[in-house]
């Protein structure tokens, strides 16, 4: 199991290697198909970890291995450890298992373009990553895989090296998680100091002894603020919408299945950190809650397809953080690996799309696609059908059971409830807009400009069937629980998690048929105004211009911290650096030269003024002298 | 036979030393300089030969001597750097000797 | 043998250095001879490292000859556990450093090569020295070289350059000079084994004087600027990567170590101090114009960030600072190696001319990719595990420390990333010529090795941390 | 009454030295200067008499107001007497400073002549007849200060060697480097 | 009447040299002139090398001080030790002075007063009373005058030859007369007795006294040309010929601090808490003035000047000491001194024959490139005199500031640290002209190199070799100096 976990976490490590060094001598094919396999390698290796698993008593679930000390300092210590736990297992399959079929994907995306051998060195490293993310036995490992699947984030975002956006997004990505980092460094710090280790174990069992709410607090905090950043959650979201500009398969891999759900599962993992510190825990929910609103009113006006599952996509982990702050785990991961499923799904529906209409992304300028590109549809649709709930698709199983928890969760916990089933109706609304426009109606005359038909060709082949093995996930991702009937994998999870909240049949009743009713209700909204078009668009200037603005996030933060910051670098090399740094020295030098000349000035060239030197010195030395002593 | 005793002596040659350095630092003329300072020289002798008879030590007035010998040398030395001077068609002038300076 | 182990470390690169000036070489001999000799003292480190016993406590392989008693100095050097890995940093840079101007070529080779082995020579000389006269010694005598080295091959500013280099640091090292004898007479020796603590602020304050320029701390870094422009690259990596970490050697071997209470007592002033220096060296490298400039400043920032592990005055802080001392010093030495390789393909390191340079050279790409974050500090990598240490020491002194620390942290991903992307990325800058090529073998061989040493070290930061005793 | 003698002989003597001192760096005549110098030292042979220095009186005489001075007159007759004023240009800062520096040296000394340890100086020491004789002072020389005899002549003998060289013939024409 | 003993051994050093100036004299006369520079520089080479090797004899042959010649000297280790500086410096000059374009009529005359003024300086340092004190400092200033002026078709050169007697005489007037004062109130002219007489009688605030050691700290100051009495050392510097710049500025300066240190703890030991700190602020002055007139030299033999005047400073430091340490720093510190001085001299004089002009920083641009060995040379002096470490000159600072420190003196060490920051601009200004500034024109005479001077290299090289040597064997030159300074009543 142990051997499996490590297989599974340095077969990626192993490809991307590889492929840096290949360089030339691999074709840009068998450099794809080594990521591919690397990842399948990874998969089985999981699976193969899984079931080793499921063979020991659900307490003995946890295995730690440690390869070697990788940092020490007095009596500090880190292990380059993984830890093997349901938690770990579950994750490892996500990772591998989506990742697996995105990078397959990519082979048939990234056909032709020119530096595939660079992507797939990326991508293969960041499933390493995010493996190392989610099996590391140690928070400082921990941080490892969190910084290095920023940096492959940043590395994907920026892949068209050339589109100063991309590039901007790119850094404007990795920024932002810096400094969710540097928070979470913070959180460690504290942990140290106070603990004196950072591994799970050590951690977990002496949390108690941290002493302080304001330390537990701080900790907490830390680790959120690592985990808002990472997740894309308000207010260090901005990142995400922005980081579209990456290859579509990387949306989907990193943007969407993977990476940006870290957050939930630090969430989950450190739950014996989050549930001493009760405020920060209904602090991450809170958060999780606005988010997902926020996130689904922005969807609502966005034009690039994108950007709106980008949107979709923080709604959804909004979602996420709302069950995981209020101790609702198991359902936490589950809805984790449906949108999994279906984000993926509709990321590279939308690639294909875009492929079709050579990179064209903005959706008005799509339409009647349904038509020419039907099979496309059909996975489009079941993936937005899942993401909007309905059931029976994987939605509506995660989704619903996460809400219903909501309500048992006490009076704030039926505050976000209530915000939550309004979520679904934005996102019924959103996401069908965007199925309407882009596959409704006619096609449009860019569309029947520019489409160029995939053929049966190997990579259009690559890609269709990794986007219909996502499809049939999506539909049948959430068969493996259902309520309070049927729930394996709380089950499984339970040894590392024990959710704090059993929400009744009552309410998981009321709440699916809320959510699926006001799922519908967007729906056919969608369809009235976007399909049937029987009403125009409602125009609301003002709400219209907040939510093109994003909410004006962005601008706020331009004027916070970017322009300030680039004033007082100004300032800095202006002020300090140029006349007090080079000036001091220069005034000193100077300075020195003046006397310099002055004394100089002094050496006439007549001796009469040497002689008077001399006599006057020693006139004054006898003087002194005399007065001194007498 | 009860004269000034030696204060009377020093003082003098502390005056004479006064104009010999005045002569010095006041002259451009470089015989002049040099006369001044044989006047220098000599108010240190009549210190020299003072105290010699105060302390009725011999000790000063060979001191005394050996200074004449010295400042007689120092006359030639000076005199002879005047001829060369001279001869190099260099004004005898002290502040135009200022070729070296800065 | 053992005992001469430290002393052919010093002697080989000096005898190199003179056998490379008084015989009539060819260029191309001198520059192999002096390759040479940098990778024999490489062999000999490793062979150094292979013999030294960490688990003993105190100076190893140390070796003491009288040089004038009545003021009890004496040549005494020998190897403590940091001592050792800031050599085996050195020397490791010191070769790469050979290795590229022997590849690059330079003018009068025999003087230029003879001086980088003398270099070589008296870096080690500061790591090993056991006696204060001699550490002093050693310290001015790296000055020597380095003020010919930047002064004759530098840049068109180099004259201005090297003025404020020298003055700046010889003020700062002859306030040194003063408190070494300070310390010497009252103590009865100048021996670093056997003086005892002294509780003399002043005198103190003259080591930090000395370490705070040459390392440098604000606001004593106006020398940094110029002298990191206008020397050759690889001068500059040496510059930046190795002789600044003799101030950091000084602080932990000479300012912390013989000055207990001065130390604890301005503690706050040297935090604050590199506090400042941290966040302002970010900030003005964030708006730097040029590729070096991002690097000086940087270079500015890692040094404070490195005092202020080695004034946290904890195993936490002087683990991490004598780890980040070797990441910096490697990473230093390869992004200004770099440097000059985009300098040489472009002939400018202004970012308003550069860019596009990563399509079509993966090798450079890969290699400044590789570089720049390790160099910002990604978790992983062994700058992060450096740094953590660092700010975790700190933040057993204080909170505020390790927040600064923090927002350093995003500021160096600020100011790397624009380094990276101004070079790679967006469109082809003016000054980039489209026949310049991707890295050539040789440069390959240079720069691959350090970037290598980072990576192995990020694999397994605790090669050093584990083998660390203070 | 000796007594009024020797005070009489010792203030025409001071006044005559002091005044022919003040004569010489007075005079713009470097020819004067030198004849002024000549009185200078004549008063202080008569001084050196009444300090009982009868050897130094007779060389002062002989050596210094003879030969030595002989010497300069031929001297400034040679390169001829270039005339110049002590103030001609008005008093400068250098002038002002002369008199300050030169004063202040005079007051110095005074003061420390005030200053002698319990007023020593006024008991003189008895001296015998061949006090300040030559037989008394060739006995110093050659005994107690038989090095400073020796040194004296290769003093002498240096400056000859410098007088020759520096009024040596020129063999080209000065410039100026 | 009792004749006194004269102890021939003890005046060995001063009678080789005279032998050497007699030598030479006779050479002027009788040898015919094609040899006569060749012969009087043998001469002078033997009698600076004969007295060297008596001093070393004499050195070794004191165990312990003893008063020579009615105490008119003093047979010391202390003497023979700076008699060995002076005269290693007096060789070292006839071999700068070798190859110098003397008027070929004056040749044997220009050696024979090397060799007189080095006899005049080895007397000196022995010099026990206030007399030979006088004579002796007299004997070798005529000497240098004339030796200055020895070019007397140069306007610079009689220039100088002028000032130097002027001001000199000026000063050995002051001396004197402080001689005189302190005679009168002690009835003393010898050291020792000085200061038994001082210390019997209760004489240490009696006015003459005071005004007598302040009016002999002038005039000794002004032979070590500290400031402000250092004014003519420039312009004597600049005019003199280039090899007797060399040989004052190594050999006066050791004979006047020498002589400094000897009179002030000999004669006036009860003074000490006004002469230490009277030297002391006449130090820091000279370092002052020394280094920051310097800076904005361009001739580089009036910059070698002003750096003289500062090292006075340093030297002054070791003398305030007043300790024995002080002492043996003294007398280490005048070794490399001495050594880096001649031979950066005798690099300019390199310069000058090359190029028939005066030597600029201007004018030295790319030279140490052309002439390796010169320029590495200069390099190393620079760099003594800057206290860097690898030569001499840094060994020398660090006792001399060890030495102050043991005095007590911390802000000592602080004058000498700030004045050598300062000092480092222009030395190293000096090694950026040799090797970092290209001439703009070709200044060397064209047709390659000049006529290989053997004779001047291999003196530059000397000094290079003591300059380094000097750095690495502290421990035998200290133990040296060690005891010769035992031999001083500290």
């Amino acid at each position: 199991m142990i051997t499996a976990a490590w297989i599974c976490l340095l077969s990626p490590l192993a490809a991307s290697l590889a492929i840096t060094l290949g360089g030339t001598r691999l074709s840009r094919r068998q450099a794809g198909y080594a990521a591919t396999f690397s990842v399948l390698v990874s998969f089985v290796a999981a699976l193969v970890a899984f079931f080793q698993l499921l063979n020991d008593a659900p307490e003995e679930r946890s295995h730690v291995s440690t390869l070697w000390t990788w940092l020490s300092a007095g009596e500090f210590e880190v292990g380059l450890s993984i830890l093997v736990d349901p938690l770990s297992v579950f994750m490892m399959l996500v990772v591998s298992g989506v990742g697996f079929l995105i990078v397959a994907y990519s082979i048939g995306y990234m056909d032709g373009s020119d530096e595939e051998r660079r992507y797939f060195a990326y991508m293969a490293l960041f499933v390493f990553s995010m493996l190392l993310l989610v099996q590391s036995g140690d928070l400082v490992i921990l941080l490892s895989g969190w910084g290095l699947v920023g940096l492959c984030s940043y590395l994907l975002i920026g892949y068209n090296q050339e589109r100063p956006q991309a590039i901007a997004a790119a850094k404007k990505a990795f920024i932002m998680n810096a400094f969710g980092d540097a928070t979470m460094a913070l959180a460690l710090f504290v942990l140290i100091q106070r603990l004196g280790t950072l591994e799970y174990g050590g951690v977990f069992s002496q949390i108690d002894s941290v002493g302080g709410d304001w330390a537990m607090s701080l900790i907490a905090l830390g680790l959120l603020g690592g985990a808002v950043a990472k997740s894309a959650q308000i207010p260090l979201h901005t990142w995400l919408p922005d980081a579209m500009e990456g290859p579509t398969p990387v949306s989907a891999l990193i943007h969407a299945a993977t990476m940006v759900t870290a957050g939930v599962y630090m969430l989950v993992r450190l739950n014996p950190v989050f549930e001493q510190a009760p405020g920060v825990q209904d602090l991450a929910a809170g958060l999780g809650a606005t988010t997902l609103l926020v996130a689904g009113l922005i969807a609502l006006v966005q034009t690039d397809i994108k950007r709106v599952i980008a949107y979709s996509t923080m709604s959804q982990i909004g979602y996420m953080f709302l069950g995981a702050g209020l101790a609702s785990y198991g359902n936490s991961m589950f809805h984790l690996m449906t949108h999994a499923f279906f984000k993926a799904l509709l990321f590279l529906g939308a690639g294909i799309v875009i492929h079709a209409l050579v990179s064209e992304q903005d959706i008005h300028r799509m339409g009647g696609l349904g038509r020419l590109l039907p099979k496309t549809y059909a996975a489009m649709l079941i993936g937005a059908l899942a993401l909007a709930g309905i059931p029976p698709l994987a939605g509506f199983f995660s989704k619903d059971s996460l809400l219903a928890a909501a309500l048992e969760a006490g009076p704030y916990g039926q505050l976000l409830w209530a915000v939550g089933l309004a979520g679904t109706f934005l996102t019924g609304l959103y996401t069908f807009r965007m199925i309407f426009i882009v596959f409704g109606g006619e096609p449009s005359p860019f569309v029947r400009e520019h489409l160029h038909r995939p053929g049966h060709t190997m990579p259009a082949l690559w890609m269709a069937w990794t986007v219909g093995a996502l499809a049939v996930l999506s539909v049948v991702g959430g068969w493996i629980q259902f309520a309070g009937l049927w729930h394996p994998l709380s089950d499984f999870i339970e040894p590392v998690a024990v959710s704090g909240v059993e929400p009744s049949g009552l309410q998981d009743a009321v709440t699916s048929v809320l959510a699926v009713g006001l799922g519908l209700t967007g729906i056919g909204i969608a369809w009235w105004i976007y399909s049937a078009r029987r009403a125009v668009v409602p125009r609301f200037a003002l709400a219209q211009q907040v939510l093109e603005h994003k909410f004006y996030f962005d601008e706020l933060y331009d004027a916070v911290f970017y322009r300030p910051g680039v004033w007082v670098a100004h300032a800095a090399m202006r002020f300090v650096e140029g006349p007090l740094i080079a000036g001091s020295i220069r005034g000193l030098t100077e300075g020195t030269r003046l006397v310099a000349t002055r004394v100089t000035e002094a050496q006439t060239g007549l001796l009469r003024t040497y002689a008077l030197a001399l006599g006057s010195g020693a006139a004054i030395l006898t003087l002194v002298f005399l007065a001194v002593r007498a | 036979m009860k004269g000034p005793d030696v204060s009377w002596y020093v003082t003098l040659s502390a005056f004479l030393f006064a104009v010999g350095a005045l002569g010095v630092l006041l002259r451009r003329n470089p015989l002049i300089v040099l006369l001044s300072l044989e006047i220098m020289l000599n108010s240190a002798n009549l210190a020299l030969i003072g105290f010699a008879r105060h302390l009725g030590d011999t000790a000063g007035q060979v001191f005394a001597l050996a200074v004449m010998a010295v400042a007689a040398s120092e006359v030639v030395v000076g005199l002879g750097l005047i001829v060369a001077l001279n001869r190099n068609r260099i004004a005898l002038d002290v502040d135009r000797l200022n070729t070296l300076r800065g | 043998m053992n005992e001469w182990l430290t002393t052919i470390l010093i002697l080989l690169p000096i005898g190199a250095a003179l056998i490379v000036w008084l015989l009539p070489w060819s260029s191309q001999a001198a520059g192999s001879l002096a390759l040479l000799a940098a990778l024999a003292e490489v062999g000999i480190w490793i062979n150094t490292l292979t013999r030294f016993d960490f688990d003993a406590a105190g100076i190893q392989f140390d070796q003491q000859q009288t040089w004038f008693d009545d003021l009890g100095v004496s040549y005494h050097v020998g190897l403590s556990s940091f001592s050792l890995w800031l050599i085996g940093m050195a020397v490791v840079v010191m070769a790469a450093a050979v290795a590229y101007a022997f590849w690059t070529g330079r003018d009068r080779p025999r003087a230029y090569f003879g001086l980088m082995l003398f270099l070589t020579g008296a870096v080690v000389g500061v790591f090993s020295a056991q006696d204060l006269l001699l550490f002093y010694v050693f310290f001015e005598a790296m000055l020597i070289p380095l003020y010919v080295l930047v002064g004759v091959w530098g840049g068109a500013g180099r004259l201005t350059a090297t003025i404020k280099f020298v003055i700046y640091t010889m003020a700062g090292s002859l306030l040194m000079l003063a408190a070494i004898v300070v310390y010497g007479l009252s103590e009865g020796t100048f021996d670093l084994v056997e003086g005892a603590d002294s509780d003399n602020a002043w005198v103190f304050l003259g080591f930090v004087a000395a370490f705070a320029v040459k390392a440098p701390l604000f606001p004593l870094h106006g020398w940094l600027p110029d002298a990191y422009r206008e020397s050759s690259p690889e001068v500059a990596a040496v510059l930046s990567g190795v002789v600044s970490k003799a101030a950091g050697y000084g602080f932990l071997a000479i300012a912390i170590a013989k000055f207990d209470e001065p130390a604890r007592d301005l503690q706050p002033l040297l935090l604050g101090l590199a506090a400042v220096g941290l966040v302002y060296g970010s900030i003005v490298a964030f708006r730097a114009p040029d590729v070096r400039g991002v690097i000086a400043y940087s270079s500015l920032a890692q040094m404070s960030l490195i005092t202020i592990g080695l004034f946290a005055l904890n195993d936490l802080g002087s683990t991490g600072a004598v780890l980040q001392m070797v990441n910096h010093g490697l990473l230093s030495g390869a992004l200004f190696l770099i440097a000059g390789v985009i300098e040489r393909r472009a002939a400018t390191g202004e970012f308003a001319r550069l860019g596009g340079m990563a399509r079509g050279r993966p090798a450079l790409a890969t290699l400044l990719m590789t570089t720049g974050v390790i160099a910002l500090a990604v978790p992983g990598s062994t700058a992060f595990a450096g740094e953590f240490l660092i700010l975790a020491g700190a933040f057993d002194e204080g909170w505020g420390w390790a927040v600064v620390g923090g927002v350093a942290i995003v500021l160096a991903a600020m100011y790397m990333l624009r380094l990276i992307s101004a070079v790679l990325h967006e469109q082809v800058g003016t000054s980039v010529p489209d026949e310049a090529l991707d890295l050539r073998p040789g440069e390959l061989a240079v720069i691959v090795p350090l970037v290598a040493s980072l990576l192995a070290l990020s694999v397994w930061p605790a090669a050093i941390t584990d083998h660390l005793s203070f | 009454m000796g007594d009024v003698l020797v005070w009489a002989v010792w203030v025409v003597a001071a006044f005559g030295c002091l005044g022919s001192g003040i004569a010489v760096i007075s005079f713009s005549n470097p020819f004067f200067s030198a004849l002024a110098l000549i009185g200078n030292l004549a008063s202080l042979a008569v001084l050196y008499l009444l300090l009982a220095a009868e050897f130094v009186t007779a060389a002062q005489v002989l050596v210094y107001a003879g030969a030595v001075m002989v010497m300069f007159l031929f001297v400034i007759a040679y390169v001829g007497g270039r005339v110049d004023a002590p103030f001609e240009r008005g008093p400068s800062w250098q002038a002002i400073a002369a008199v300050v520096a030169a004063g202040a040296i005079l007051v110095d000394i005074v003061i420390a002549i005030g200053l002698t340890t319990g007023g020593r100086l006024e008991d003189e020491a008895a001296v015998d007849e061949p006090f300040g004789g030559p037989a008394e002072v060739g006995r110093v020389f050659l005994t107690d200060h038989l090095l400073a005899f020796e040194i004296t002549s290769i003093v002498l003998l240096v400056a000859a060697v410098g007088g020759v060289i520096l009024g040596s013939e020129r063999t080209r024409k000065a410039k100026a480097p | 009447m009792t004749k006194p003993t004269v102890d021939w051994f003890a005046l060995a050093p001063s009678l080789a040299l005279l032998g050497g100036t007699s030598l030479a004299l006779l050479g002027a006369v009788l040898v015919p002139v094609v040899a006569r520079k060749v012969f009087a520089a043998i001469a002078a080479a033997l009698g600076f090398v004969a007295a060297g090797v008596w001093a070393g004899l004499l050195y070794s042959e004191t165990p312990s001080a003893s008063l020579e010649v009615a105490d008119a000297i003093t047979r010391d280790r202390f003497g023979a030790l700076a008699q060995i500086v002076i005269a290693g410096a007096g060789l070292l000059a006839v071999g700068i002075s070798y190859g110098h374009r003397t008027r070929a009529e004056h040749v044997g005359e220009y050696y024979a007063l090397l060799a007189a003024a080095g006899a005049g300086m080895v007397f000196l340092v022995q010099a026990n009373d206030l007399m030979t004190l006088f004579l002796g400092l007299e004997w070798f200033s005529i000497c240098l005058y004339i030796l200055c002026a020895i070019e007397i078709d140069l306007v610079s050169s009689l220039e100088a030859g002028l000032k130097y007697l002027v001001v000199g005489s000026f000063g050995s007037a002051v001396l004197l007369f402080g001689s005189a004062l302190v005679y009168g109130a002690t009835g003393e002219l010898e050291f020792g007795a000085i200061a038994r007489e001082l210390e019997s009688q209760g004489l240490l605030n009696d006015g003459l006294v005071l005004a007598g050691l302040a009016m002999i700290l002038a005039g000794l100051g002004f032979k070590a040309s500290a400031a402000p009495f250092h004014m003519w050392t420039p312009d004597v510097y600049e005019g003199a010929p280039t090899p007797v710049t060399a040989f004052m500025s190594a050999a006066t300066k050791a004979v006047a601090l020498v002589l400094a240190l000897r009179v002030l703890v000999t004669a006036f030991p009860g003074e000490e808490e006004l002469w230490t700190i009277a030297v002391a602020v006449i130090a820091c002055v000279s370092l002052a003035v020394g280094n920051v007139a310097a800076l904005v030299q361009r001739n580089l033999k009036r910059m070698l000047a002003y750096s003289s005047v500062s090292h006075a400073g340093f030297m002054l430091i070791a003398v305030a000491a007043n300790n024995e340490l002080g002492g043996r720093a003294l007398l280490y510190y005048l070794i490399p001194y001495g050594a880096a001085s001649l031979g950066a001299f005798g690099v300019v004089a390199a310069r000058e024959r090359e190029l028939g002009e005066r030597v600029t920083l201007d004018n030295v641009a790319g030279m140490g490139w052309e002439r390796p060995l010169l320029g590495v040379a200069m390099w190393i002096f620079m760099l003594a005199f800057a206290g860097l470490p690898l030569t001499g000159g840094f060994v020398g600072k660090f006792y001399v500031f060890a030495a102050a420190y043991d005095a007590g003196r911390w802000w000592l060490v602080l004058a000498g640290v700030i004045a050598t920051a300062i000092s480092l601009y222009y030395y190293l200004a000096v090694i950026r002209a040799l090797y970092m500034r290209m001439p703009d024109i070709q200044l060397a005479p064209a047709g390659g190199s000049p006529p290989r001077e053997a004779v001047l290299q291999g003196t530059v090289l000397t000094c290079m070799a003591i300059t380094i040597g000097s750095f690495f064997a502290v421990q035998p030159l200290i133990d040296v100096a060690e005891k010769a300074t035992a031999q001083l009543p500290f």
